[in-house]
């Protein structure tokens, strides 16, 4: 009985999802509050561009580091924004992947964004690639690619392990900006004292950028917020009731 | 030939650690090095694994051994990874997007399961319980020590909770903000959220500080070993 | 003079001799222009007359005639729209009036606005010139009477608009508005929308944009909406020189409550752009713009700048004109400065820690004895081993990557030895591709107890999921079973080891294994010391039957089995964590009252 | 038409995985056998990353680009790590010893060397975040709980003093579940967005 509730309630939450999104309809920002490391990885996107720099993305490794990580998914919008945004500029955005899947959705994001935008000879297979298939050599890969001069700036996004700090480090001696929002809560607490724009727990899922998705993610965090509020109430009922004996 | 095995095992070991901490005078040749050769023998082993472990008899064997039974239930992923090996020519990348979408399909379809069976009903789950009057009052007098647990707990995980709201104020008077309730109840929610990063800072940097010792430890090792004693 | 000037013959005021009207008290000057021999005219201007000569008119002047009249009523319903008259009397008489103005053509209202737009502009000399116009010719009686009416009603709502005017003048200060009347927030309101800018006129109509402007106008829109929406986010107060951050809720748009002070750093070493977006994020044009902009806000008169301004918004104002005072000095984007690396200091600290940890290492082994009390999570791990019996089976899951595999073979060393004085049988196998040989490292020391290789369970979490469902087809993977549908399976193995250096990994087993096996079946864990506080909410509801972690726990659990536990290295370790507390200790005092440092990170090259 | 395809795809798998947990176990074989293809395409992805990955390198020399001695180096460890794991096998022990005695030091390095970039982290901490309800309950805790890991005050023995560092030890707790349901549902979200094909990770 118990399962059948938790199968109903999922689909709940799929409609409440949908009709969200048809409720705010083309409103893009749908009053939501802006998380200041996303919002600063816009200016950050537009300021490289400005000075010939590069911004390299790393969208971490993947649990045991052999297949997909849901969290992975959240960098691509950034993957295929800064694709965008960089079409005129001399240094195209360098895309790190710690599974092989992802570096492999990260290949189509760039095509198709390429393609999109009738450029598709500017695409190159080398500017995304599978960067180190264990968590702990993915981490020295990005650490040796972050050395090159013309890098300007590192966003981690995805699954990202404690020792990620190290390329955070390195970025900050050289005085880059280095923009980190990871799903593991050790690396939180590790990154959150070291790197000022750094998300925590679930602002990570607060990534919205000004892409053709934006309405989509907008009616999800609403959808977020509209659950976190219903949890609260059924929790503090159900105390209640436990309190008195009734379930 | 055992002692002589060790010897060179340690002194790559020693070799190693050296370049990797070079990393403290800046970032430098040596320390490049270093991290390259990770990446390279990490990838060399991981693609040996999973031709060995996983290709071959999830793949292969079924198609050299099996009979026609065996060659229809392969046909699916040998033409999926077909295509996901001609994305390994970016004229054809975009072809990899049919296999992505089957694993795509799995993975959110696990999360969804594994996230509501095995994260958010438990954990509500317990909160409620904990305020079980039977485990509250033992005998006539109540626990008191368990009251103020459960108490504590709910309004971290509540407070903590509301930390994360997205949503925004519609009224006029502060625009810009979060409603007033929810903007307190985040600001206490910031306490319970900075003592559980603070708990987890000090788990990460004792891990960390154990693979230190274990690497001076083999250092030291390795050079009395060096100098005979 | 006598001929050019006439004089009035109602006031005795001086007026042109071309005058028609007096100028003063706008009567006509008829009299004045009576001829010899012709009947009084004025006599004869009875209606009927001036029907007559209306019938006469070209169509035209007629329009203009009647809208000479229309626009005296006009002008009379906004005056009793304006104020919510107390009298019953007035909005009778604005219903009938609003009724004709239906009739008015459209071209009429287009020229209305235009004069009412020219009205506001003219000087007093020409309201004087409209004012006469104003005045009906008298032709009855009554008529005149009725005028007088309106005169005087006039004067008394203007008496009562000058009474209500100072309170309405009030500031609006936040909290009081519960009790104002609503009359007077009524009356706020249309004043607001009186003063609301024009709207700009778009310089084309929406379908005629081509697509890329629509786009730019999107971005543009959004980027404005979202920055003018304010950051409510991360916990600092703000800062504006070195980087914009601030605490979550409290918004960038400097809302009352907030803790933030725009700070103008005397010795401002940060460029330009945190100040163009601390500028743009306000909503203000910037530099000349910005300067004519607060002029204007400036001159205007304090009463109705209090009365529409909210109080956030005159300091913004006040802070935009020292922003942009100070814009000039500061030097508009000073060129990237190389931060001032603290290089040597960080070296020295490095080099301090270093050698603390390492001391007790060279200064020759001394054991430590460990003792104290286990916490309850590594009891129950304790108790759920000792139950283990011969005949049951545990599958032990190397789960960590080898650079944590140091601290996981110091932890699990106690338990690799209960499990083998319990003589149960154990299976190992791993989800990293590195753990087939890092199983050797963990239990090298054991060489007769490797049964069974290690199994290597590929896909993360699908491969879990298909271990919870068929634990034989997972891990010995051969030919693939023919039939689609099958009976109740349970998982072979009577207790699961995990050990574990990641949350998500760890989390993964809890969410797509444990649910799915039967109850009787425990599920343990080994947790390094990263995570170990992340898995507590699993033991505590009871997903978790065990959780082992650290090295002083594990150091206690050999305690438990009866053997003196001692870590030589438990000296060092213990110097390492004290020197990084007394790091965190002096940070915290040497952080008291410093400004925070423009991060140098935040410069982008 | 193949971006319906790969629509459809996602969809269809998506809710044929959940139907087959619905009706549990009458479904097990076969929802192992979607399983069982996940596992061999994520694997085969994971593979044709490497060889992307190796070929970046293999650019990198031919033109010559600046630093692309690394990329000699890249390659000397996979051909000697794959060629000798493809011929000797992977459970040989000669094997499992070269790639141990290199991967191992080296990751424990990395992994130790994080413990010293750690200790700046107290002088940075209020520099960059300032005095917020946050950042002081987080410099408090992380300084109790690393006195706590020391173990020196479980040792002495003073009963009053345990049941002190057990409550402290539970307070972690609270918080910890709130990350944890709030991180619950956002990957819920993403989930059900990948499931109704609105988030698109394989292509447009």
């Amino acid at each position: 009985m118990n399962e059948l509730l938790i199968w109903i309630a999922l689909g709940v939450v799929s409609l409440l999802l949908i009709i969200i999104k048809i409720g705010t309809g083309k409103d893009r920002d749908g009053n939501i509050r802006a998380i200041i490391a996303f919002e600063k990885l816009e200016h950050v996107i537009s300021k490289l561009l400005e000075n010939g720099k590069r911004l390299v993305i790393g969208l971490g490794s993947g649990y045991q580091n052999s297949l997909l990580s849901i969290n992975g998914i959240i960098g691509l919008p950034a993957v295929k924004c800064t694709a965008k945004q960089s079409l005129l500029a001399d240094e195209k955005p360098l895309i790190l992947s710690g599974d092989g899947s992802l570096a492999s959705m990260s290949q189509v994001a760039l095509t198709e964004t390429y393609r999109g935008l009738r450029a598709i000879e500017q695409y190159k297979q080398e500017n995304s690639f599978f960067a180190g298939t264990t968590s702990m050599s993915y981490t020295a890969s990005v650490m040796a690619e972050s050395h090159a001069k013309e890098n300007g700036g590192l966003f981690l996004v995805g699954h990202i392990r404690p020792e990620m700090l190290l390329p955070v480090d390195l970025v900050h001696n050289k005085a880059s900006v280095s923009i980190v929002s990871a799903d593991e809560p050790g690396t939180q607490a590790v990154i959150f004292p070291n790197c000022d724009s750094a998300t925590i727990g679930e602002e990570m899922y607060g990534f919205v950028l000004r892409t053709e998705s934006q309405p989509w993610l907008t009616a999800s965090l609403k959808l977020q917020d509209l659950l976190r509020i219903l949890i609260v109430i059924g929790l503090v009922a159900a105390i209640i009731l436990k309190l008195f004996g009734i379930i | 030939m055992n002692q002589s095995v060790d010897f060179i095992i340690g002194a790559i070991s020693f070799i190693l650690t050296i370049m990797v901490f070079s990393y403290l005078l800046g970032d430098n040749f040596f320390f490049r090095l270093a991290s390259y050769l990770l990446v390279g023998v990490a990838s060399g082993y991981t693609a040996a694994l999973l031709i060995r472990k996983v290709i071959e008899p999830y793949l292969i064997t079924p198609i050299i051994q099996g009979g026609y039974e065996q060659w229809l239930l392969v046909i699916f992923p040998l033409l999926m990874c077909l295509l996901l090996i001609a994305m390994f020519f970016p004229r054809f990348s975009r072809l990899g997007s049919l296999p992505l979408a089957f694993l795509a399909g799995i993975v959110a379809a696990l999360t969804i399961v594994g996230v509501s069976f095995g994260t958010l009903v438990p954990q509500l789950g317990t909160l409620v319980e904990s305020f079980n009057p039977d485990g509250l009052i033992v005998g006539a007098n109540p626990n008191y020590l368990k009251i103020a647990d459960a108490v504590i707990m709910v309004i971290g995980v509540v407070t903590s909770l509301f930390y994360f709201h997205f949503g925004l104020s519609r009224k006029k008077t502060n625009p810009e903000m979060r409603p007033k309730l929810i903007e307190a109840m985040a600001k206490i929610g910031q306490v319970f959220i900075g003592i559980t990063l603070g708990a987890l800072f000090a788990g990460v940097y004792s891990a960390a500080l154990l693979a230190l010792i274990s690497r001076i430890t083999m250092s030291r090792d390795f050079i009395m070993m060096l100098f005979g004693s | 003079m006598s001929d050019d000037v006439l004089i009035c013959p109602h006031c005795g005021e001086e007026n042109l001799a071309s005058a028609t009207r007096c100028l003063h008290c706008g009567l006509p000057l008829e009299e004045a222009f009576a001829i010899d021999g012709l009947k009084d005219i004025s006599s004869s201007l009875t209606g009927d007359f001036v029907k007559a000569e209306e019938e006469s008119l070209p169509d035209l002047f007629r329009d203009l005639h009647e809208e000479a009249d229309l626009q005296k009523k006009a002008a009379k319903i906004e005056a009793l729209s304006s104020i919510e008259s107390t009298t019953n009397k007035a909005e009778e008489d604005a219903s009938e009036e609003l009724e004709a103005e239906d009739t008015i053509p459209e071209w009429l209202k287009k020229i209305r606005q235009r004069a009412q737009v020219e009205d506001d502009s003219s000087g007093d000399l020409i309201k004087k010139v409209n004012a006469r116009d104003e005045i009906p010719q008298p032709s009855e009686q009554s008529q005149v009477d009725n005028e007088f009416e309106d005169w005087l009603r006039q004067i008394r709502l203007n008496a009562r608009r000058d009474s209500i005017q100072p309170l309405v003048e009030e500031p609006t200060i936040p909290g009081l508005d519960e009790e104002t009347p609503s009359w007077l927030q009524k009356l706020r309101e249309i004043k607001e929308t009186e003063n609301e800018p024009e709207p700009e006129l778009k310089p084309q109509t929406e379908e005629t944009l081509p697509e890329w402007v629509e786009e730019e106008q999107e971005h543009l829109a959004s980027s404005d909406s979202s920055l003018s929406k304010g950051h409510p986010e991360h916990t600092q107060p703000l800062q504006l020189a070195p980087e914009v951050t601030q605490m979550p809720g409290e918004s960038i748009g400097l809302g009352e409550t907030g803790a933030e002070k725009i700070e103008i750093g005397k010795d401002q070493t940060k460029e330009g752009e945190a100040l163009e977006k601390i500028i743009g994020q306000v909503g203000f044009p910037t530099g000349t713009e910005g300067k004519a902009f607060l002029e204007a806000f400036e001159q205007e008169r304090p009463e109705t700048a209090d009365l529409l301004l909210l109080r956030s918004q005159r300091d913004r104002a006040k802070d935009l004109k020292d922003m942009v005072e100070n814009e000039g000095k500061a030097g508009v984007l000073p060129k990237q400065q190389k931060a001032p690396r603290n290089k040597f200091f960080q070296l020295v600290l490095y080099l301090l820690v270093l050698s603390v940890i390492a001391l007790p290492l060279f200064s020759g082994a001394i054991d430590t004895k460990i003792n104290g009390t286990m916490q309850p999570v590594s009891l129950a791990f304790f108790d759920s081993v000792s139950q283990l019996t011969a005949q049951e089976s545990v599958l032990i899951v190397i789960d960590y990557q080898p650079g944590s595999s140091a601290e996981m073979a110091a932890i699990f060393q106690p338990v690799l030895d209960h499990l083998t004085r319990q003589a149960v049988k154990k299976s190992f196998i791993t989800t990293y591709p590195e753990g087939v040989w890092l199983t050797s490292q963990l239990i090298g020391q054991e060489e007769s107890l490797t049964e069974t290789g290690t199994t290597y369970l590929p896909g993360a979490k699908i491969g879990l999921m298909n271990l919870s469902l068929d634990t034989s087809a997972a891990l010995s993977p051969g030919l693939v079973s023919s039939d689609l549908f099958g009976s109740q399976y349970d998982l072979d193995y009577d207790s699961i080891i995990l050990l574990t250096d990641s949350f998500n990994g760890g989390k993964n087993w809890l969410e797509l294994v444990g649910p799915f096996i039967s109850a009787d079946k425990s599920l343990l864990m080994v947790a390094s010391t990263q995570e170990a506080a992340m898995f507590l909410p699993y033991f505590d509801s009871a997903q978790l039957d065990g959780l082992l972690a650290g090295l002083n726990e594990s150091a206690l659990y050999n305690n438990a089995l009866g053997k003196s536990s001692s870590i030589s290295i438990n000296r060092s370790y213990q110097a390492g964590l004290l020197i990084m507390a007394a790091c965190f200790v002096i940070g915290i005092i040497t952080s008291i009252g410093v400004k925070e440092r423009p991060e140098s990170q935040e410069d982008v090259p | 038409m193949k971006k319906i395809v790969s629509i459809v795809i996602a969809i269809s798998t998506g809710i044929l995985v959940i139907a087959a947990l619905i009706f549990r176990p009458q479904f097990n074989p076969l929802l192992s056998l979607i399983l069982r293809w996940g596992i061999t395409i994520g694997s085969m992805a994971a593979l044709v990353g490497i060889a992307v990955l190796i070929k970046t390198h293999l650019q990198r020399i031919a033109v010559g680009k600046r630093g692309f001695f690394f990329s000699l180096i890249v390659l000397f460890g996979f051909s000697v790590s794959f060629l000798g794991g493809m011929l000797l096998g992977v459970a040989n022990p000669a094997y499992q010893l070269w790639i141990s005695s290199i991967q191992l030091p080296l990751e424990i390095s990395f992994l130790g060397l994080l413990t010293l970039i750690l200790t700046t982290t107290g002088f940075r901490l209020y520099r960059l975040k300032g005095w917020t309800p946050l950042s002081i309950s987080f410099g408090i805790s992380a300084v109790v709980f690393l006195i706590i890991a020391m173990g020196y005050l479980q040792g002495l023995g003073n009963p009053t003093l345990d049941r002190v560092i057990e409550f402290i030890q539970r307070l972690p707790i609270a918080g910890g579940r709130g990350i944890l349901i709030g991180m619950a549902l956002g990957a819920l979200v993403v989930g059900i967005r990948v499931l109704i094909g609105v988030e698109r990770p394989y292509g447009e």
